[in-house]
């Protein structure tokens, strides 16, 4: 096989030219993973020594008896070592890494969790690392960029445009088109020139592999639907692939509605009406832009999902009806946090909890017969700043007011 | 004229041509106006007008900051239109645009040539539209006599400049190194054989940027290259020293001190 | 079988009378699902898909290479759901309760991740749920506290004594003596009157067993030597006993050396030399305490290993020389914490360093073709004020000033 | 005279008798000595004296503080058995101690028994301690004639109750209600039939305690019980209103205001 450019009408390859080669060069090493069985076994070995793969798939038993339908099970990529789906993509692209012989990693990260899992995936594999990180981003997850610092990777506060992730992508292009010599820039998401889109939804369709066994053994059959939440795309991708041909099984893509779809303040390209047509960050998809093709400042609650963007190959399987997308606004995902750890015990990532939304308002539709798969894409104990700030819990800024007195002594 | 004809015809009276960069709207349209007067007067042969774009991701710091502050004075891609035209019917020399293909792409290829040919722009510099992706708009400027500009890099292989060549047309801009725009290059023997590894692969013009600051950077191009593409070092000028110092130092480059 | 009150010297059961009936009917239960093989099948098959057991085996090869020696595995306990290995033994006994028909539960927790574990299987199992935390601890531990109280779980400070792990079991003991009939005792480690000792031990084997089978399948032989951190006991028992009858593995468990041996700031109890046999809590064993039997104050940079007291059947193992007692002091934690980090791109719990401080010192001793086993009890995210502070980061504090002054608005 | 015998020989003369609770060095060494002396002066029949433990399990707010307050002043264990032999000699009428498990076993349990024996104490109370544990030290005492106070629960059975009297002697401490010392009880008709069972299990006589306050809870105990338990209540008077509110207390206590 060799790589997909295009999905329908988006996608591509738009990159400056001193990138050329470079791209020329990932794709043949792409090509070559992608054709070697050997490479997914390796994939898989790594995964399951390291990661903890396969993720359970849990069933959210008292979830199911609240909503009176569906059967609700739920995808732990939470399970993951470093906490989110990230890890599969990364560890993938570090046995690439190591068969391209280039001896330093880039990368972009939003929420942070990207570029944790990128700095852990250089530890282990004994790379040089630099990690760009929007300096907005870098306030809001400062934890995340001490664990990065910790494993040795260099945190670069990126400084320019809305300082969030697509400064971020634009500043490791920078990095790259320089250091292109020892240095792979390791994307984060299903998004960027080919063969990035394909390359990424491959290493994440081991979700999908895993849940289709999983749900058929633990439930008897297919699920009816499955969710997962849309940010660049990459764990939606990962786990629809393997549902993409199974008739009985609808697709749902949540992305982030901020403060609703309305008020300009959401992330959400395929499901609202302010996104279009663009190339940026060098791909083709839906972006959210004005009419001048200047790119739009995003909202959401979670900084995982808020990017101007979304894969190519969500924006064709979108234009081919092929997946539903819905949004979910900032209030409902806070909500839907609150129910799941209450009733079972499990924190959801800000950016999981979108797809846990949609979930919930659909599972009373279905009967008790049939079940449906939510990608919990991530741990939420990480956002802990985030979150106990949305729930303005008093005792939790008491905690900070005083830690901050003792490192003001 | 076609702007390579204009480019040869040119250098029959020079060692060495000069294009500068401004980014349109920055730090305002009037200073962009002083700024372009100062290099026609000087002697600058091409001007490429960057309409700015929110991810100028083949730019370095200085001129991405411009992008953005451009952009937030409100700069419309209309204005940057009108000015082009403006600038292309007030002086006498050959104005490029230089921006990225979103902007075209949202405007409507068909109309932003238009728009460009009617204003009189001779040249287009989509630095993240590779031809693989561009065949068509690059025919179609071609056609509008509008030069579409190839880039050349010293990444680039022999046989990717040779299919390049065949894109483009006006001349080829060959980046003096990896990376992205502003800081100095290295103009040593590896960045020789590079620009001999360009010439051989087009018979197009080559003009040379990323990099090039000052008298010296100029003098190593001359014989090897035609032109010679100035860009941060201008902004970095016009910060510092308002527009009046960019006369002075244009002067400079040409060797006329 | 039935349960064993002693070990060697040690354990019992020193309760008051109030508690008698509750303890003979405790015990009733836990035989029962001791004996009964359908209640290991459902414990196995419950942590499997909620919390992703079997647990990874991870052959540590950057640090087995820096130090030269013996084959270095970790045993990935900071993959379980809520990051440690307590999940373990909470999970087991919230099968136990839904057996006995209580409706609530109640449990101490120190580091927090006891009451994480518990306050997550009173979530999913549908129980209420109070723990009891020194006030210490939750002021060290707020993120912790956070959480708990999202899933429902009540939090209450303990204000008594030392105000950490020892006064939360007081008055855990307290509330049950007043509420036996609907609540159960999440005890939560090998520790307090039996049958917690050895229940606790027995829900931990998984550990251990799971690690043999893995160690022989990756390596080709039993492991030269176990090294786990000793706090109360229930992870470094949890791998121990099923090498316990395995004449070529040495067992090593590793203890709070905090400011060191010498310096009366620690919680060795059984490499020191400031504890000596009592009764406390319940039990039996080797207790900080002073010649008039007052318990000490102890001190570890990790708030899981500073207990007064240890596990009977690990004070049985020491007296009987079937594991070899060491101890890590604060400062080597650090160091061994920063090279895991930097190494493997693991962040392990400071619980769990310690056991990785003496591994790090032993490996070089032994050849290349022996294995050596460490259990990583739990993950180190959650200790990110803790950690952060002891490297003392500028831009953490940085980082909680802003915070805070966001807050005192 | 055996502690048994030494509480039926006074029961002849009262419907009710009354053991207080102090813990030894709290607030001082002092105000114990004012207090018990108010105690005995008011007629109190028993005192027990609780030597402080860093871990006080079984006992509720009040007296947990007392304990922890006691240590932090630097209380020690010869200080409580120094204090324990003065007060036997002083006062005529009978002193336990009540301590938990751990001091004992520290202090060693022979070397515990011969220093209470020679102080004159005649009975012990170790609420951590069952018999199941404590076997051996229950009849070493026994054999000491020190007399080694049981615990009756309203959770015990009946098997259990009747199991408990063959280790105990002097009488049984019948706790009224579940949980820890300190809030009051209810001393309903389930409290009745719960001292019935009591009644019935043991022939020792009955004392009970956890929660008595007032003149009230003793009036229910009379007839049912033999001596009523007084513990937090007047630690809580002590630190309100000074030693001096105990005699009065007491009075109330008796009926005799
Ligand atoms: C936990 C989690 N879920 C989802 C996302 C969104 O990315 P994607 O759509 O590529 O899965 C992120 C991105 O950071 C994330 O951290
Ligand atoms: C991660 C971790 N490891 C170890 C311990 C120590 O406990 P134990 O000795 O019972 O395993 C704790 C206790 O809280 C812990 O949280």
């Amino acid at each position: 096989m060799s790589t997909r450019k295009y999905f329908g009408n988006w996608g591509g390859s738009y990159i400056p030219e001193a990138l050329h080669e470079t791209f020329r060069q990932l794709d043949i090493a792409y090509q070559q993973i992608r054709n070697d069985p050997a490479f997914w076994d390796e994939y898989t070995a790594l995964m399951s020594t390291y990661s903890g793969r396969p993720t359970p798939l849990t069933h959210a038993e008292n979830l199911s008896n609240h909503f009176g339908g569906a059967q609700i099970y739920i995808k732990r990529e939470d399970l993951n070592h470093t906490g989110a789906h990230k890890a599969n993509n990364v560890m993938g692209q570090g046995l690439l890494v190591k068969r391209m012989g280039k001896t330093r990693v880039i990368a972009e990260t939003g929420a942070g969790q990207h570029g944790i899992a990128t700095a852990t995936m250089a530890a282990k594999f004994g790379l040089e690392c630099t990690v760009y990180m929007g300096e907005e981003d870098v306030l809001r997850q400062r934890p995340n960029v001490f664990w990065m610092e910790k494993m040795g990777t260099t945190v670069v506060p990126v400084m320019d445009g809305s300082k969030t992730l697509k400064d971020a992508i634009n500043e490791a292009f920078r990095d790259w088109v320089t250091n292109m010599d020892n240095t792979h820039y390791v994307f984060g998401t299903a998004c960027g020139p080919a063969p990035y889109p394909e390359m990424v939804s491959w290493l994440q369709s081991i979700i999908g592999q895993e849940a289709a066994e999983q749900i058929v053994s633990q439930h008897g059959k297919l699920p009816a639907r499955v969710y997962a939440c849309v940010g660049g795309g990459s764990n939606s991708l990962g786990i629809f692939q393997r549902f993409l041909e199974e008739e009985q099984t609808e697709l749902v893509g949540v992305e982030a509605g901020g403060h609703g779809l309305d008020s300009s303040q959401h992330a959400a390209r395929l499901c609202g009406n302010d996104a279009s047509a663009g190339i940026a960050q060098g791909y083709k998809t839906m972006f959210l832009q004005n009419d001048d093709g200047q790119m739009l400042d995003t909202h959401s609650v979670s900084a995982g999902l808020d990017y101007i963007g979304v894969s190519p190959i969500l924006a064709d399987l979108w234009e081919k009806k092929a997946v539903r997308f819905e949004a979910a606004t900032d209030q409902e995902v806070i909500e839907a946090l609150d129910l799941t750890m209450r009733k079972e015990g499990i924190i959801p990532a800000l950016e999981s909890a979108h797809a846990l939304v949609q979930a919930f308002k659909e599972a009373p539709e279905l009967s008790k017969d049939e079940a449906i798969i939510i990608n919990m894409s991530g741990r939420g104990d990480k956002d802990i700043f985030t979150i106990a700030h949305a729930y303005d819990d008093p005792s939790w800024k008491e905690f900070i007011i005083d830690r901050a007195a003792q490192y003001r002594k | 004229m076609k702007l390579e004809e204009l480019i040869r015809q040119r250098k029959t009276d020079k060692d060495i041509l000069l294009m500068t960069h401004i980014v349109l709207g920055y730090p305002s349209f009037e200073t962009n106006r002083e700024v372009i007067r100062e290099m026609v007067e000087n002697g600058v042969d091409c001007i490429e007008m960057q309409i700015p774009f929110s991810e100028p991701m083949a730019d370095g710091p200085v001129i991405l900051k411009a992008n953005q502050d451009s952009l937030a004075r409100g700069t419309t891609i209309e204005n940057c239109l009108n000015f082009g035209a403006e600038m292309c019917s007030t002086h006498d020399i050959s104005f490029l645009y230089m921006t990225y293909y979103n902007i075209v792409y949202k405007y409507g290829e068909q109309r932003f040539l238009d728009q460009a040919v009617k204003a009189g722009i001779q040249g287009l510099i989509l630095p993240d539209l590779p031809p693989e992706e561009g065949a068509d708009l690059c025919k179609k400027a071609k056609q509008k006599g509008i030069a579409p500009i190839m880039i050349y890099s010293p990444t680039s292989t022999n046989e990717r400049m040779e299919e390049l060549a065949d894109y483009g047309a006006g001349f080829v801009y060959c980046t003096a190194r990896k990376g992205v725009t502003g800081s100095h290059s290295k103009l040593d023997s590896d960045f020789k054989s590079y620009l001999e590894r360009c010439r051989r692969a087009t018979s197009l013009p080559l003009a040379v940027g990323f990099g090039i600051q000052n008298r010296n950077d100029i003098e190593v191009l001359i014989g090897a290259a035609d032109m010679g593409v100035v860009g941060s070092q201008t902004i970095k000028l016009v910060d510092q020293h308002g527009s009046e110092a960019v006369g002075p130092f244009i002067k400079e480059l040409f060797g006329n001190t």
